[in-house]
């Protein structure tokens, strides 16, 4: 059993990372390298799928911030979609749902992106 | 034999200073929450809470520092309607009083990273007092309520 | 911070004599031995043999004891090759000579119960020693290699 | 979440156990209780379907042995059905298979009761 993993797949412009098990300080810098390939690559159009994400601490919610500005300043943006309860009450204890856009659906949120092109 | 409800319980863990043990440290509180009876929802408090306290000692209580024995200590105490939980090191030590809350639009527009763990544990617990002595004994206590 | 791999690590997880904390103890072990990389099958084995050894503590250790504080220990040590147990307890102490190994055949002849903990212990670890030091401190040590 | 669970269900003169979670010396006395009540109730064909039981430790194992004797003397049994890997392997390093009879499938295990009857 692993204690986190990240399954990323492309849907043409927009890649998805789907992360699953526990994000906290030691498993951040594994989610934070498979966003910083996505920013070598130039790829800026980015869905966190969190189907399968059991927990979240602020060493995981540091992540996000730690890349939106790069990703935004490049017109691009990271939305989150599939959130649990539990792990949607952390992101919004913390305000982020007035920073980032979530989604119930990743369908939805492939949309939002196609949309705004 | 079973749990004595009536009585005071104490609870110690002490590990290395390694991420790694960040599942264990939240399987050991949520087990004791658990037990004395809190539901899923404070359990998930209490665990991402303790995590928080945790990983500050992990990343910045030995900074810098020399001790050989650089450890983490977890206390825990049951109460008929309530737990304790300490979560100690021996490294620097810091002045809880001077690290500002993150106000959250500022720091939005900042977006700067970190910063958001003391404040998680004051919203997540019910009262959450700091015993600093720098190099000594530096304790964060939370304390959660039963809710009856 | 990532486990240092080559050095000794150590763990102590300290609690009341209750039945109810024997999860909590196989969640501690099961998640070190994880974190160095034991299979499933030995994860299973290490929490099975300290469940088996925890018990004995619970149930027998204090039995007609008046210490005040009865408690249970358990100390890990991790090691690049192996996993150290002890669990440790200052009650009356046991003579571990002198309890016969279940001779299975005879054992479920006279249908008899209980007795299974230490044969369990001595079949599921490398190596198990004792050492006894009644009402002061009784250690049971268990190690097991990882297959490499 | 509970750490240990015993479902009953009659069938005809048979009377299964379904026993699920975690069975250590804290859960024994659960599952001690519904086979005493058995017992009670002068129902000695029993069936302990293990189908969900996560974890066994020898204070599991003492229950067993220790409801085996009564049951036999009155010419009923005590068989075992749907043990995982894990489970069995318990079981079988204690030598149990020797004494229980342990059957893949519950069906399989009316089966037997009825073809002595
Ligand atoms: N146990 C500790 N030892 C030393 N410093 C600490 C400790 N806990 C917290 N701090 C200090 O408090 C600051 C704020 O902590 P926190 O709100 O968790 O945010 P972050 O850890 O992301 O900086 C830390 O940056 C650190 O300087
Ligand atoms: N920590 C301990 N303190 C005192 N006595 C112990 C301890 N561990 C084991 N024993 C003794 O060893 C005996 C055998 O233990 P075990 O094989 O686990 O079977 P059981 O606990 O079912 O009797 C126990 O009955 C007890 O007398």
């Amino acid at each position: 059993m692993e204690k986190f993993e990240v399954f990323r797949h492309d849907i043409d412009d927009i890649s998805v990372l789907n992360i699953q098990g526990f994000l906290d300080a030691h498993t951040a810098p594994d989610f934070e390298n498979e966003l910083q390939k996505l920013l070598q690559e130039k790829r800026y159009k980015i869905i966190v799928n969190l189907d399968g994400l059991q927990y979240i601490s602020s060493a995981g919610l540091g992540v996000f911030m730690g890349v939106i500005e790069d990703i935004r300043e490049n017109k691009g943006d990271l939305k989150i979609c599939n959130a649990g309860e539990k792990v949607f009450k952390v992101f919004d204890l913390l305000g982020f749902p007035s920073l980032y856009e979530f989604y119930p659906t990743e369908a939805e949120t492939v949309e939002k992106f196609k949309a705004a092109d | 034999m079973s749990q004595n409800k009536t009585k005071s319980q104490k609870y110690r863990l002490k590990l290395p200073i390694d991420t790694a043990n960040l599942d264990i440290i939240r399987e050991f509180v949520a087990g004791i929450a658990q037990n004395i009876g809190f539901d899923d929802e404070d359990i998930h408090r209490i665990e991402l809470a303790v995590d928080e306290a945790s990983t500050n000692v992990i990343r910045h209580a030995y900074e810098g520092q020399t001790q050989n024995d650089k450890f983490i200590l977890i206390e825990v105490k049951t109460f008929p309607d309530r737990l304790e939980i300490s979560v100690i090191d021996h490294g620097k030590g810091f002045e809880p009083d001077k690290i500002k809350e993150p106000e959250m639009d500022a720091y939005f527009k900042q977006m700067k990273r970190g910063g958001l763990g003391l404040y998680l544990i004051k919203t997540l617990m019910d009262k959450v007092d700091y015993f600093i002595k720098p190099g000594v004994r530096n304790r964060v206590k939370m304390v959660k309520y039963l809710s009856l």
